[in-house]
């Protein structure tokens, strides 16, 4: 499981996060709300180590990833579907699948079938360049990749971003299939309210880098978290 | 001062360093062993040394440099013309002395430059006569090849005046020109096939500059052309130059100069062996600008010794009917035309990388500043004894008081 | 006129020996005109040698080949004590010597006793008639080929009847088309001596050749005024106009091939740059510099060679190869350790990072091997000409170099696609921070593919050693070509890096005899100046959304 | 200029309308990304456009906007100026002003800053060099930094601005561009229910004196728009309507809103 | 931060405009220039405090490379736009003062023809080639000093802006240009004194170029150039026509859909940025007394580039500065380290990228933000501003 202690984040002087703390258990869904510009995607990078922390500690599947890099945390089981998506624009659609083949052993080099069932598009683009899809196609390839690496930890940052109705629809029923396998923690960050209180075991809400709220799903009155959510 | 400076003003970087290190490292030579003679007027010879960086403007900010901030009093350097030419003024405006070592294009006469180096009368155009005699296989056609820019196109110039006086017509010399450090030789050497194919005896004639004779003799080795073909003379190219080649596929190709190392004499093997001991090196060789500058820099002591200081005009004086023997057999004088007398030798390429002595003047022939095959220049004379001073007038004129 | 009748007559009496003796033997040839010979090679002065080798030929005698041989190639030496010549290898201390007279070897010597036989180019076009003359006749048909085609060059009417002998005897093929164009040569040569139907003849034989010796033959009747026959002046006029035609055919392949050459010349060094620059986007001002350490591990490899093992310096090449690619790609891997990896995202700060690397490399090579040219030999097997028809040549060693840069770049273009590294290198340099976050370790992939680029940029030097100086200065004078090559095919496509270099080096070969090598340089830049406005991502541009964010 | 005296039947159209797209053709590589789409707006019309992942909103935007030319189609504004043959900044100075997908800022610049550049002013070289805000154009400026709640960070560089604030500049930006037609692609991806709404509010207010055309996938802002919708479906119009017809439509429940 | 109500607020007082470093470079400048001046020509050689001929011609030809610099900088630190053949306008501007020069010599040369230079009299030319008339004229010629690079920059970029030629395409095909021009100039038919260009000037005026006066005068001159080139800068890059060419070099397309157009604009500082390194190359070659082709070759203008990273790019001041630091360097290691000093300057280049990313100048103006190796991390995306406004307000 994965928990994280006190946690600060600098960018240059300004701090993005202040003491946030977050724990998240295999089977489960941890909701991130907040506003905009309130820290979810600076704890989604302290996470998967994209940004080092200033003070606090990180601890994964029961050992201290803090000072890891990411790489060796993505080898450790943790994938990101990233905020803007961040394809690699020059590689085909099947080569952008293909580098989350780095972090498995090489029999589990394969594709699996459930990304080309949850997004056909894929598998009809396979030859594209990830770069000259439209937007939500490219959401769609970067949740498929980070699916290719069988993560055990599997952080989304706003996922449902430029994502047509009914792909929505399909995404959640993955997420929810996926806490159902029970093998895998998700940490899941969202702005659509409903999309995550259908999905969310926890919840977690932030204002200006800070948690202000946080527990289970059937702790949280939805006015209490929508107050936080509007300006 | 306690003691006697000696600017060395060489390239030891850049695309030149390749050709003006050797020179310095000379230079720090002759200056330890004069030194180990006892110095000069009592006092020691101290070398300074700085780095132009074959960067022209360079040359003349360091040339000012060792002038008045080292006050050195004379100065040993240069390798190309624009460098020469670019230290120029600053030599005449403070007065002082380059010696100058490298072949060049003549057509300049400066009372603050010594030319120890040949002038076109020096090389060029005995090394024509040279193949057009019997000897050297009697060409009558030409190809003129050259780096595209000044020593070759004058030198080419002068040819060209040569060999019409001689009955070559000009349909029978090709000139052809290629960029600095040009290294794709593969057309041009299949011209100068087809242009010597023409049914009669030709000849090449080469003043391509430093670094682009190592890929043209590569490529001519390449293509098979044999010297008893399609002889190739050339005017930049030494023992320094061929170190860089297998000569084996060479042999037979010419080059003039004033100076080889393989030539036999007693003060040659003295000087390489000098050599040897200095640079801690059996394999460096010597070449025709080392000698150059060992003249240069003795006919100074020489004269330094003469005159009893160091004073420039003093010295300058003094310079004129200055003698030292050649490496080469036979003795170097100082004209007042500030060149040298010297003996011209054409040399063959061996397969050792050295030059075999297949012809040589029978005297010496003094170096002419200016050109008696370009009009313009041919009226002109150099003559720097003081007080009847000229470096280009049709009549000596006389520097007052 | 009495230097040719002295030589008609010399001649005359090494054919009759010849024809006395019959040919494939010695027994016959004038019993001690060899030794007879020999001293006379002693004496001092060019003319002396020259008297001594028409000796030598008019003797017959088989041994004589050998020493000629040695002569012209600057082996045969004489003793200073005694004056007796012998064959000389540098060997040792001294001289491995060799008796002529037997053919036996005969001991060393000590240098400082022996004096070597000078000759001059006249003296060898001498001695190669001579050999020509000598070998008409020996079994091995490769040698009368070499002995017609000697003759070919130096035709000498005086040997007519012995050319005619030979002919009368060979039946190789091969040989005898060479003598029947020697002999043609020859009567073309012989002024007066042969009849204009004679002259007609041997003209139709040589319109049929595709060489500038023929061609030269034919130019030199219609320069002759002594040639009277208007007949002969005129077939020797449209034999040379069939001639160049044909020659100007093949002038046009010749221009491609070097064009292909020159091409492959640029591609080579251009591969390291498309990986460093191309797929990293480090401005690489060090490439060249990478280039130069691959062409002094060359020097170094073939330095060890000939210390070590002189009769393998062929092998000198193939392990250089491996031995450039791994120095160049540890320079290029420190590099990268050391100062690149802290500029990621900062692209030009490379441009002032590598360049400061490039002075340092630069002179650090001029300090250890010193600033002058290093030599570096060509293998036998990279040496001469293959004839791919009458006429036409290609050198080997540029055949080599094209093979060679083709294979450097489909093997680069595979590791490219079809490698689990290749991806990650591109996915890499496309998203570092996300590459990261799938698992890929990007310093280890960055260091590497640095590494390859910089490995690749050094087996282009140990080709490059072979057409160009071995000098500190060597990188740099391939830089600007470089980043010319990459950018005009295209910034990270190697297929642009493989058709830009062929294009401007063709174009450049096409455009050189007429504009002359400068302005041929200067109008090839303003092409690609003018080209860029056409494509302004280059030839092989990449297009469409990808690329524009 | 030249004339389009279109001999069409739909010439009225033309004349009328301030976008007017006919036959539009985009292909790469023989994708057809466009497939002879027409779509026409009238002066002071709020569309909003809708359909599934990759089926050419966006790429159509491109081609109002001139960073995508079609192989085939019409393409004119206000009836006369072809957008075709324009290119981006003479289409921009024409009054078409866009707020791309991906949230695209002057990163090294401030939000201040950032705003300062688009707002509408001559746009011309020595204008720039001659430029000083005026009081009416720095309250403007100030008044859009409101709006999109980033006064706090108008020094701050907009690189290092958050996601949704980067999508909120750029919406300021087109505020302070005040264009004619405005095109905003997917306004409201990565804000919170409560500015969603916000945003679809704004939008109906700046349609009263602008034409605006919305892409969204955000079902609830596109009914808080109430507005004529059109869907698209691959590279064409599968749809057009009031959004309750359009929801009901079987064809665009199966490509797109899913069951 | 406290005038975030006017964070460009542009009726401040002159000097506060340009911030501290502005306004201590517009002072220095002149001020150095003028003591340099008076230490010259008024005290006795004898004296500590005199400055030296060749210091003289030494800090001159400084403050044309820092002219050059800042020109480059303009283009590249503000625009995006790197030129790696900025070279050819500074020899350009060099070689038209160079022929004003040439034709000043008169009669006075090798040939004594009064008319045509030595060269060519040499070639055989019987007359001035049409492009050297008018070159008597010193007027004349400043007005080509500024023109003909002007031109060259104004055909290059219309051409190259227009189509969109970009970043490094960009860079490649300016170092052709020099490369092309620089083997032009090679050409003795071109008619500009082939490989040796042109030396061994006489005057300018009227006075004689090798005295003291004359010396001081180019040095005052260059003086003034350099802080009138600077404040001409600055008055570009401050008004929003500097933002809008840094927002060009950040997202050109983007700023294209503003309505901006791109080319008109880059094309507007390429030309003065040649012009400026046209004016450097003019008061340089009195200066160094020679002109010739290898001031066009691509590794010079690849230098200038470098000068201006050492420096601090986008900064203007740190422009100049690395340009006179780097110079400096050079003429001081090649004389006292004739051996070393190539390790030196190219350890130097390494260093500063390392340890100082913002240049030398970023020194002053860096906040002690962290240990600058941390710049490499993933995930940086601090923005890079000009450090001049860091300092300005
Ligand atoms: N690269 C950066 N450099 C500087 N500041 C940053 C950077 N990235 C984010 N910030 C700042 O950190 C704060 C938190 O940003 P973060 O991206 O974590 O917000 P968020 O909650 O994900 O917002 P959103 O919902 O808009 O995605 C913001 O105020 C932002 O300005
Ligand atoms: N340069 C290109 N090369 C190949 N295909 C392209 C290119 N540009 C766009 N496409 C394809 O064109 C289609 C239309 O893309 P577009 O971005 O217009 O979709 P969209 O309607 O905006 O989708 P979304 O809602 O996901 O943003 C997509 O399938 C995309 O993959
Ligand atoms: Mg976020
Ligand atoms: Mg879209």
């Amino acid at each position: 499981m994965l928990s994280v202690d006190h946690i600060d984040l600098f960018y240059g002087a300004s701090q993005a996060l202040r003491g946030v703390s977050l724990s998240a258990e295999k089977g489960l869904v941890t909701c991130v709300m907040g506003r905009n510009g309130v820290g979810k995607t600076s704890l989604l990078r302290a996470i998967v180590g994209q940004q080092p922390v200033a003070s606090g500690r990180i601890d994964w599947e029961g050992h201290d990833i803090t000072a890891l890099p990411s790489a060796e945390r993505a080898r450790r089981g943790i994938a990101v579907v990233p905020q803007g998506r961040e394809i690699f624009p020059l590689l085909t659609v099947d080569e952008n699948l293909r580098t989350g083949f780095a972090a498995l052993p090489s029999r589990e080099r394969h594709v699996p079938d459930y990304v080309f069932a949850l997004f056909p598009v894929l598998k009809d683009m396979l030859g594209r360049r990830g770069g000259d899809l439209s937007g939500g196609q490219q959401q769609q390839l970067a949740i498929g990749r980070a699916l290719v690496m069988r993560p055990r930890l599997l952080v989304l940052d706003e996922p449902t971003e430029g994502i047509q109705p009914s792909v929505i629809k399909q995404i959640g029923q993955v997420i929810a299939d996926l806490r159902a396998r029970g093998d895998m923690a998700i940490v899941l960050v969202e702005q659509y309210f409903e999309f995550a209180r259908d999905l969310a075991d926890r919840f977690t809400v932030m204002d200006r880098g800070e948690v202000v709220m946080a527990g289970s799903a059937a702790d949280m009155v939805e006015q209490d978290v929508r107050r936080h959510l509007t300006v | 001062a306690d003691t006697i400076k000696v600017g060395i003003l060489h390239s030891l970087s850049g695309t030149m360093a390749i050709s003006e290190t050797t020179l310095k490292d000379a230079m720090l030579m002759l200056i330890e062993q004069q030194n180990a003679k006892g110095g000069l007027l009592g006092k020691k010879l101290e070398a300074v040394v700085v780095d132009p960086a074959s960067n022209w403007p360079l040359f003349a900010e360091k040339a000012r440099e060792l002038i008045t901030g080292d006050k050195v009093d004379v100065v040993f350097g240069c390798w190309t013309s624009v460098s020469r030419k670019s230290v120029l003024p600053v030599f005449e405006e403070l007065n002082s002395l380059l010696f100058y070592p490298v072949q060049y294009e003549g057509e300049e006469s400066s009372r603050n430059v010594f030319y120890t180096g040949a002038a076109p009368n020096q090389q060029a155009i005995p090394a024509v006569e040279y193949l057009m005699s019997e000897d050297g296989g009697g060409a009558t056609r030409f190809a003129l090849l050259g780096t595209d820019y000044v020593y070759p196109r004058t030198t080419n110039k002068i040819l060209r005046a040569f060999l019409n006086a001689k009955g070559i017509a000009d349909e029978d010399i090709l000139e052809e020109y290629t960029p600095f450090g040009h290294s794709d030789w593969q057309t041009i050497v299949s011209n100068l096939k087809e242009f010597s194919s023409q049914g009669k005896k030709t000849a090449v004639v080469s003043t391509i500059n430093g670094d682009a004779n190592v890929p043209f003799y590569k490529e001519l080795a390449n293509q098979g052309i044999k010297a008893e073909d399609l002889p190739v003379v050339a005017f930049s190219v030494g023992e320094e130059e061929l170190a860089g080649l297998d000569t084996t596929p060479l042999v037979g190709h010419l080059a003039a100069w004033n100076y080889f190392m393989s030539v036999d004499t007693p003060e040659n093997d003295a000087f390489i062996e000098a050599w040897h001991g200095y640079i801690k090196d059996e394999k460096r060789v010597t070449n025709d600008p080392m000698e150059a500058h060992y003249i240069g820099f003795n006919m100074w002591v020489q004269a330094v010794k003469q005159a009893g200081t160091t004073n420039v005009d003093a010295v300058r004086q003094a310079m004129y009917g200055q003698q030292v023997k050649n490496l080469t057999g036979g003795v170097a004088e100082m004209h007042v035309n500030h060149h040298l007398s010297k003996p011209v030798l054409i040399g063959e390429i061996q397969d050792d990388g050295q030059f075999e002595t297949v012809w040589e003047t029978s005297g010496t022939v003094i170096g002419d500043a200016w050109s008696d095959f370009i009009p313009e220049s041919a009226k002109l004379t150099a003559d720097w004894t003081y007080p009847w001073v000229c470096g280009n007038c049709e009549k000596p004129k006389y520097l007052g008081n | 006129m009495i230097q040719i009748c002295q030589r008609a007559i010399r001649l005359l009496l090494l054919l009759a020996a010849i024809l006395a003796a019959g040919p494939f033997s010695a027994n016959g040839a004038r019993a001690g005109a060899f030794e007879d010979a020999l001293p006379v090679l002693t004496g001092k002065g060019f003319a002396a040698v020259g008297e001594a080798v028409d000796a030598l030929a008019a003797s017959g005698d088989p041994r004589a080949i050998p020493v000629l041989e040695a002569l012209s190639d600057g082996d045969l030496y004489y003793r200073e004590s005694d004056k007796a010549v012998f064959l000389a290898r540098k060997g040792g201390e001294g001289y491995l010597l060799t008796d002529p007279g037997t053919g036996e070897a005969a001991g060393t010597g000590a240098r400082g006793d022996f004096q070597k036989i000078k000759t001059n180019n006249r003296l060898r076009v001498k001695i190669r008639t001579a050999l020509g003359a000598l070998g008409l006749f020996s079994p091995d048909p490769q040698v009368r080929i070499a002995a017609a085609r000697s003759l070919f060059m130096d035709p000498d009417p005086a040997l007519l009847p012995l050319v005619d002998d030979a002919l009368s005897k060979d039946d190789d093929p091969g040989a005898r088309e060479a003598l029947d164009l020697a002999r043609a040569a020859i009567l073309i040569k012989a002024g007066e001596a042969s009849t204009p139907a004679d002259k007609v003849a041997a003209i139709r034989i040589l319109s049929q050749s595709t060489s500038q010796g023929a061609r030269a033959l034919l130019g030199g009747i219609l320069l002759d005024d002594g040639e009277g026959s208007e007949e002969v002046r005129q077939a020797a006029g449209k034999a040379l106009q069939q001639i160049e035609t044909r020659l100007s055919r093949l002038a046009f392949v010749e221009n491609v091939f070097q064009g292909i050459s020159l091409g492959s010349v640029l591609l080579l060094a251009a591969i390291g740059l498309a990986i460093t620059f191309g797929v990293m986007g480090v401005i690489n001002m060090a490439h060249g510099e990478m280039v130069m350490l691959g062409a002094y591990a060359t020097y170094l490899v073939q330095e060890t060679f000939r210390l070590h093992a002189p009769e393998a310096l062929g092998w000198s090449l193939p392990i250089a190869l491996p031995f450039a690619f791994l120095v160049a790609g540890a320079v290029g891997i420190a590099m990268e350790r050391g100062v690149i990896r802290f500029l990621y995202g900062r692209p030009l700060e490379t441009l002032l990072a590598t360049w400061g690397i490039s002075l340092v490399l630069q002179q650090l090579v001029r300090t250890i091997f010193g600033p002058t040219n290093r030599e570096v030999s060509s293998p036998d097997w990279m040496s001469g000409t293959i004839e791919v028809t009458s006429g036409l040549l290609f050198t080997t060693n540029r055949l080599w170099i094209i093979a060679f840069a083709l294979i450097v770049l489909f093997a680069l273009m595979a590791v490219l696609r079809y490698t689990a590294f290749g991806l990650q290198m591109r996915a890499v340099t496309q998203n570092r921070r996300m590459a990261n976050a799938m698992g890929i370790r990007s310093g280890w992939v960055d260091a590497f593919t640095f590494g390859l680029g910089s490995g690749i940029a050094g087996i282009a030097g140990v080709a490059l050693s072979q057409i160009d100086n071995v000098s500190p200065n060597l990188g740099q004078s391939y830089i600007i070509d470089s980043f010319l090559v990459v950018v005009f095919g295209g910034v990270g496509n190697l297929w642009g890096t493989l058709v830009g270099a062929m294009s401007l080096g063709i174009v450049n070969k096409l455009l050189e005899p007429y504009s002359g090598a400068v302005l041929g340089k200067i109008l090839v830049l303003i092409a690609v100046i003018m080209f860029i406005q056409k494509r302004p991502k280059g030839l092989f541009a990449l297009k469409g959304r990808a690329v524009e964010n | 200029m030249t004339d389009i005296a279109t001999p069409s039947a739909r010439a009225g159209a033309v004349q009328d309308a301030i976008l007017y797209l006919d036959g539009i053709t985009v292909s790469f590589d023989g994708f057809r990304a466009l497939n002879s789409l027409s779509l026409y707006l009238e002066p002071g019309e709020l569309r909003a456009v809708i359909g599934p992942n990759g089926a050419g909103k966006s790429t159509m935007m491109d081609v109002i906007t001139g960073k995508t030319r079609p192989d085939l189609g019409i393409a004119r504004f206000h009836g006369g100026h072809d957008l075709t043959a324009l290119d981006e900044a003479a289409i921009a100075n024409l009054g078409i002003g866009r707020k791309f997908q991906k949230p695209t800022v002057f990163e090294n610049q401030t939000v201040y800053e950032n705003l300062e550049l688009a707002l509408k002013a001559p746009r011309g070289v020595l204008a720039a060099l001659r430029f000083r805000a005026s009081e009416r154009q720095r309250a403007r400026i100030e008044e859009v930094l409101g709006i999109i709640n980033l006064g706090r960070q108008q020094n701050e560089a907009a690189g290092g601005l958050s996601h949704g604030q980067k999508q909120w500049l750029e919406i300021g930006m087109l505020l302070m561009q005040d264009p004619e037609l405005l095109l905003v692609d997917e306004p409201a991806a990565g804000m919170t229910d409560a500015e969603t709404m916000r945003t679809a509010e704004l939008l109906s207010e700046i349609a009263r004196r602008h034409t605006v055309v919305v892409v969204e996938h955000d079902m609830e802002f596109v009914r808080a728009l109430g507005c004529r919708v059109t869907v698209l479906h691959e590279g064409a119009v599968l749809a057009e309507g009031s959004l309750a017809a359009v929801q009901n439509n079987q064809d665009v429940i199966d490509v797109y809103l899913g069951r | 931060m406290s005038n975030a109500a006017f964070p460009h607020a542009g009726h401040r007082p002159f000097l506060l405009r340009l911030g501290p470093t502005g306004t201590v470079f517009v002072i220095l400048v002149p001020v150095v220039a003028i003591l340099m001046v008076a230490g010259n020509l008024l005290l006795p050689p004898s004296s500590s405090f005199h400055v030296p001929a060749h210091v003289m011609s030494l800090v001159g030809k400084y403050l044309c490379f820092a002219l050059l610099a800042m020109s480059v900088d303009l283009i590249w630190g503000f625009c995006g736009i790197l030129s790696l053949g900025h070279g050819a306008f500074f020899a350009l501007g060099g070689y038209a003062m160079g022929m004003h020069l040439m034709r000043q010599i008169g009669d006075r040369g090798v040939y004594s023809n009064p008319l045509l230079p030595d060269f060519m009299v040499f070639l055989d030319w019987k007359e001035l080639p049409w492009y050297w008339h008018g070159f008597d004229n010193l007027a004349f010629t400043l007005l080509m000093v500024l023109l003909v690079p002007g031109l060259l920059a104004f055909v290059f970029g219309w051409f190259t802006f227009r189509s969109r030629v970009t970043g490094v395409y960009f860079s490649i095909i300016s170092q052709a240009m020099t490369f092309a021009l620089m083997l032009a100039f090679f050409r003795n038919d071109m008619g500009f004194g082939g490989n040796n260009g042109m030396t061994d000037f006489k005057d300018l005026l009227g006075f004689d170029l090798r005295s003291d006066g004359m010396r001081s005068a180019l040095l005052f001159s260059s003086a003034i150039a350099l802080v009138a080139g600077y404040l001409l800068c600055r008055r570009m890059v401050d008004s929003k026509f500097g933002r809008v060419i840094l927002a060009i070099r950040d997202a050109e397309s983007r700023t294209r859909f503003l309505g901006y157009r791109v080319e008109h604009y880059k094309l507007l500082v390429f030309i003065v940025s040649a012009m400026m390194a046209g004016a450097a190359g003019a008061l340089y070659t009195p200066q160094v007394g020679i002109i010739n082709p290898s001031e066009f070759t691509p590794a010079n203008s690849i230098e200038i580039v470098i000068w201006v990273a050492v420096g601090g790019r986008g900064t203007l001041v740190g422009a100049a500065l690395g340009a006179v630091m780097v110079n400096f360097g050079k003429s001081w290691f090649t004389g006292a380290l004739p051996e070393l000093w190539l390790f030196l300057l190219g350890g130097l280049f390494v260093a500063v990228t390392l340890f100082f990313p913002k240049g030398v100048l970023g020194i002053f103006g860096r906040r002690l933000t962290g240990w600058p190796l941390s710049l490499g991390m993933p995930g940086r995306t601090r923005p890079r501003k000009p450090v001049e406004d860091a300092t300005g307000d």
